[in-house]
């Protein structure tokens, strides 16, 4: 081997190596989580941080907002369908908001006073799916899930 | 006029306690030239820098007209101009803007007027050339228009020789000998291995100390 | 020279479009004719877009928006991908066409990505409830913006133009590993910004009724962009041969 | 023979804003910092909304004090390197002249832009509106401080290569005083109390640098240049 | 007759340390950077200890981040002025060593200081102690990338003067997946999480950027030095 | 030995689209030197530049050992030192670390320790002085030591005798011969105020375009 065909190996196999071992550590780190993001149920089973704000996720239970007559602020229940949290709020609700409808919440737990904690959030925001459709045609779905017996997500 | 333009009475140079060169003096009226000699690094441009006033001068007396230069810094800066190692061009601006700004700043010679300067520096064509993109040579011959476009009394001029071609060494002598006879005054630093050829030119030997 | 004529097809095809009087005929050729197609398809596509496909069935009219988003935020990062392969061209082959052609692309790029973040944070509000979150595919998006406007600032702060395409084109292929970091973030991370909608292979997410305006928008944006970096190539070439023969040629054959 | 004093500042004046446009992109520099700071502290803190409009009068007074800092170290090294000072000193005209031309300019080069394009960042890290007036009262009385005492240290410092902490050591402690009484005008008008005691301290020292810093400066070039 | 690869980047790693050394002070420069940092913030917000210690790890990252683009401009620059990149370049050894020496030696005078001196300045924060080993962790591994990554920007500018900006608006947003990953390792710890994931993904980046940088560099010295 | 140690043929240089100058061809062996003349501007430091491979060719030919330069830069450029109008000095770094620091890149000259080279050169007494502290005739001295410390086959040298006293200009002569006899080569500007007098060395004289 030429003195340059060795040194065109090495830089080679050193660069496979590198980006070899880069992907692997790469790999490995994405099976972890990486986010201040938990679902009710981790909230309930007392996962979540107490002091610091992080987001939670889930769908807006049917029948659980409450809106105060004379301020902006909404108390409404999330749930993941395993467990529920009660969310406090004070502020504009995005248009996506309705109730079946997901949501992130950005806030702190409260456990002040109160036997189960209450989530306190600073920005509720409104998390829709990748789906879009018109109308007619969820309508159309809705029927034909409601007749096979599911229920929509 | 008794008193000469400039004169040095046994001036030093000396950096953290060590002297530079060996004591010069000299005196220089109007129309007359100093050539100043020496080998590399024997203190040629300390010794110009000083004139200028860029240095200080803590032993010996500088005289500008009869009396103290650094009694009246400004007053005999006013009446000099200085060509160094740097050549005071502002690289992002054209030829033609630096010397304007020049005449600005030194106030303008009469009768002259810039393009016709830089011509006769052999800059023409490149009147609206960045400084930056002009070669060694070049930017010499803009730097040497500025004692065109400004009037003084002194030039103090380290190796104006330096850099340029067989052409602009002829210049330059034309220059200096021009300004001489219109009662200019010159100091110029060179190597010797051109002999500016001009009449009233005392000529300075430096040694190291 | 016998090595020369053994050059494989590929490399031909480069030279041969890389010589800048060619460039500069052919794509005057095609040029009108982008500017049509890209009237056209963005007029109609606009037409279909706001009064004939149907509302949505969660978002109502103001999903509309996402027939500028989409192709805008698509544009963003193909118009990365192609100015980093004709970067990689220019490094290699030092064709001064593939030089120009990037570059070229750089302010239109900037443009597309400042769009998309524009008609993404106006379509935020109203939906998700605010304009501006610092999540994965938002973040990834503005530094995509930077990274262009760097390209940008680097290749004009530097006088020789040839030199100064190379150095933007070295700065133009470090920042590629910010393309999959945008496209993936969606599923790396759970961000605020939707999943992929649109698969080209497999089902998309969205009724076939909603698509025509998106697939026409789609094409009218990529005409757009050829027939814009196309013009402004041009303009460049022509700046920087403005001494070579064939551009004195063509200006004296002018009438 | 020579100009007068006024022509020569205008001149000088004229110099350096025509430099910052050759040097195409150089008016958006500290700007482009500025920008770049707001959007990295959200990305180090964490998207928390109120946090960080508690903090945005810090991350833009703090921004501000180190891109002004950041221009400081080029202020006059290039006019040092190419001899354009050695010039201006050898010229006679006094050197407070350059003193006042330069800061003027600096202030015209980054302040000013800061100014106008605090409103935008402002509200990227989502700093209470009302706060607003004040924070560009506070940048408005406080920029032009920040390049009238940065023009002494870049003058001190010309000598000396490379000198770019050299430069952030010794200006920032000086920024401090500016710092605390502009952010202390906000952070007073979020407590709702009257931002005005420190608005008006803001403005005495802004005065008191106007006055004093272009002699300060004119003596540090003369010392710095005549040392080598 | 020449040296071996290995020689020549000795050479050239002990001529960048022994310049640090000439330079008085310029090792303790960023550090001084940072301090300054960590100053101004308490004085901008006000001294709220838990205010405080929820931002000082965006601090710290934030200040060293910046501390590190501040060196970047000048990192080649004196060596192309002075000719010797320019003598480099035709000494026909690869401009990879050039660049491979130059990151290292710029990590060991920048990242490693700052590595060392956290723990004071996270004290001065009031950051929660049981952060520090996670936030050492995050600097050892990022700051690495941040000398690799800065270096290609360094030598892509090093034919622009007053290049200051233009390198941060250059580099900042390649910064911002180690500020990311950095920050989000401590707050995942803060938050109770396991900062692993983050760190990983620190190390990966660290590694390829090891990998691939240096080759950046060298090309990009090679045509910035030919571009006059 | 039938192909040269360098040639150039037709080679010109162009900047944003502009030859520079008018297409240059030469062709030298060992033991011979070429002399670049030509005025001011006229594109001799570029040419250099160029054949030091730091500025591109993009139009006519250079063989290096015959064959073509582009295709063998890092073999061409271990065999030649350049010395251009930056020296390639540290300033922060002594003269003997300066020297040092040459020998371990560009390697060792036989016979050759760095305290005599620097003598030679005239630097004697300034061993240990920061190089940024010595005049310029002295820095060009300082950079002059490298041609003696370190071997190559071809020397390229932009203005070597320029800011020079006339002591200096002998030694730069004085190396040259030796070199050449040696069986180096030399390409070097000059503006022709100084004859280097040796036997076989070309002109070339440069015009602009
Ligand atoms: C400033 C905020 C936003 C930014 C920077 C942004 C950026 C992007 C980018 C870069 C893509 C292309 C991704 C790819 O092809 O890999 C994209 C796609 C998309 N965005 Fe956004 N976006 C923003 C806000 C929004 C909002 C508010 C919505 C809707 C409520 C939205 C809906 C979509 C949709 C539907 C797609 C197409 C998804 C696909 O099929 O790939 N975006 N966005
Ligand atoms: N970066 C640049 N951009 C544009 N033009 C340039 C640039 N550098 C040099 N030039 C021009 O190229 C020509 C040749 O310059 P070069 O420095 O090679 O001349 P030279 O023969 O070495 O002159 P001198 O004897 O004065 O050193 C000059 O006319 C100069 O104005
Ligand atoms: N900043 C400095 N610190 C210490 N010594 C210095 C400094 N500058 C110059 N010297 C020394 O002072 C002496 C005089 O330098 P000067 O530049 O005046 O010489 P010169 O006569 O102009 O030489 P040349 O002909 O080479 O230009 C030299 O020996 C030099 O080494
Ligand atoms: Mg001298
Ligand atoms: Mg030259």
């Amino acid at each position: 081997m030429t003195p340059t065909r060795r040194r065109r190996l090495l830089i080679v196999l050193s660069i496979i190596v590198g980006a070899g071992l880069a992907t692997t550590l790469v790999v490995f780190a994405l099976k972890e989580n990486m986010l201040f993001f938990y679902r009710p149920a981790e909230v309930a089973q007392g996962l979540a941080p107490v002091d610091t704000a992080f987001r939670m996720g889930g769908m807006v239970v049917d029948g659980s907002v409450v809106r105060a007559d004379d301020s902006l602020a909404v108390q409404f229940d999330l749930t993941d369908y395993q467990e529920t949290i009660t969310v406090q709020y004070e502020g504009i609700l995005p248009d996506l908001f309705r109730e079946g409808q997901g949501i992130i919440a950005q806030g702190k737990l409260s456990t002040q006073g109160v036997e189960r904690p209450v989530f306190e959030a600073s920005e509720v925001l409104a998390k829709h799916d990748e789906t879009y459709m018109p109308p007619e045609v969820a309508d159309a779905l809705e029927q034909s899930k409601a007749a096979r017996g599911e229920t929509t997500p | 006029m008794t008193c000469a333009l400039i004169e040095a009475i046994q001036i030093e140079h000396e950096r953290n306690g060590l002297p530079i060169y060996q004591a010069v003096s000299f005196r220089i009226e109007a129309g007359q030239a100093l050539l100043i000699e020496g080998g590399n690094g024997v203190g040629k441009t300390t010794l110009l820098r000083q004139l200028a006033g860029i240095l200080p001068t803590r032993s010996g007396r500088v005289l500008f007209d009869g009396s103290e230069l650094d009694e009246q810094l400004a007053n005999a800066r006013s009446q000099l101009l200085y060509l160094g190692h740097r050549l005071g061009i502002t690289d992002d601006l054209s030829c033609q803007e630096n010397a304007r700004l020049w005449q600005k700043l030194w106030g303008r010679q009469a009768n002259q007027d810039i393009v016709r300067s830089l011509q006769s520096v052999g800059l023409m064509g490149y009147e609206q050339s960045r400084a930056a993109d002009l070669s060694a040579g070049q930017r010499k011959r803009l730097a040497l228009s500025r004692l065109l476009l400004c009037p003084a009394r002194l030039w103090l001029l380290d190796e104006p020789y330096s850099n340029l071609d067989a052409d602009g060494l002829a210049l330059v002598n034309r220059m200096l000998a021009s300004y001489l006879e219109r009662g200019g005054a010159a100091i110029l630093t060179s190597h010797g291995t051109f002999d500016p050829g001009l009449r009233g030119v005392q000529r300075l030997v430096m040694r190291a100390a | 020279m016998a090595n020369k004529q053994k050059k494989n097809p590929i490399v031909l095809f480069i030279h041969k479009t890389g010589s800048p009087e060619y460039f500069y005929k052919l794509s005057g050729r095609f040029l009108p004719w982008l500017i049509a197609i890209t009237t056209i398809l963005t007029a109609w596509g606009l037409y279909q877009a706001l009064y004939v496909v149907p509302p949505d069935y969660q978002q109502s009219e103001s999903y509309r928006i996402l027939f500028i988003h989409v192709p805008s935020a698509w544009m963003s990062m193909f118009i990365y991908a192609a100015m980093a392969v004709m970067a990689f061209i220019a490094l290699v082959w030092r064709i001064k066409v593939a030089e120009i052609c990037a570059m070229a692309s750089a302010p239109i790029g900037a443009a597309f990505t400042f769009i998309t973040l524009c008609t993404g944070a106006l379509w935020g509000k109203p939906m998700w409830g605010a304009y501006w979150v610092w999540d994965a595919r938002m973040t990834s998006e503005l530094v995509l913006l930077f990274i262009y406007l760097g390209i940008i600032a680097l290749y004009r702060s530097i006088d020789d133009r040839r030199a100064a395409a190379r150095v933007a084109s070295i700065m133009a292929l470090v920042g590629l590993v910010n393309l999959p970091i945008i496209h993936y973030s969606v599923e790396w991370w759970t961000t605020l910004h939707q999943g992929q909608t649109i698969r080209l292979t497999g089902p998309s997410s969205i009724d076939a009724s909603m698509l025509p305006p998106l697939i026409i928008m789609a094409v009218a944006t990529k005409t757009y962009f050829i027939a814009a970096m196309l013009a402004n190539a041009r303009n460049m070439l022509i700046e920087q041969d403005r001494n070579k023969s064939w551009v004195r040629r063509l200006i004296g054959d002018a009438p | 023979m020579r100009a007068g004093s006024a022509q020569v500042l205008m001149a000088m004046i004229w110099r350096d804003l025509r430099l910052a446009m050759r040097r195409r992109g150089q008016l958006a520099h500290p700007l482009l910092f500025l920008t770049l700071i707001t959007v990295l502290f959200p990305l180090a803190l964490g998207p928390d909304p109120k946090q960080l409009g508690a903090i945005a009068v810090g991350i833009i007074w703090v921004g501000a004090l180190v891109a002004v800092t950041m221009t400081l170290s080029d202020l006059y090294r290039s006019d040092r390197d190419d001899g354009w000072l050695e010039q201006l000193m050898v010229s006679g005209h006094p050197m407070v002249l350059v003193a006042i031309g330069r800061s003027f300019s600096h202030w015209l080069t980054t302040g000013l832009p800061l100014l106008l394009l605090t409103p935008l960042f402002a509200s990227f890290l989502n700093m209470p509106e009302q706060l607003l007036s004040t924070l560009l009262l506070s940048l408005l009385l406080g920029t032009p401080t920040l390049s009238l005492i940065g023009n002494i240290v870049a003058a001190l410092t010309v000598g000396i290569g490379r000198s770019g902490f050299l430069v952030g050591l010794l200006v920032l402690p000086l920024y401090v005083p500016v710092l605390l009484f502009a952010a202390g005008a906000v952070n007073a008008q979020a407590g709702g109390l009257s931002p005005d005691a420190h608005l008006l301290m803001l403005a005495a020292i802004a005065t008191l640098a106007a006055t004093l810093t272009p002699w300060a400066t004119a003596a540090a070039l003369r010392t710095s240049l005549s040392s080598n």
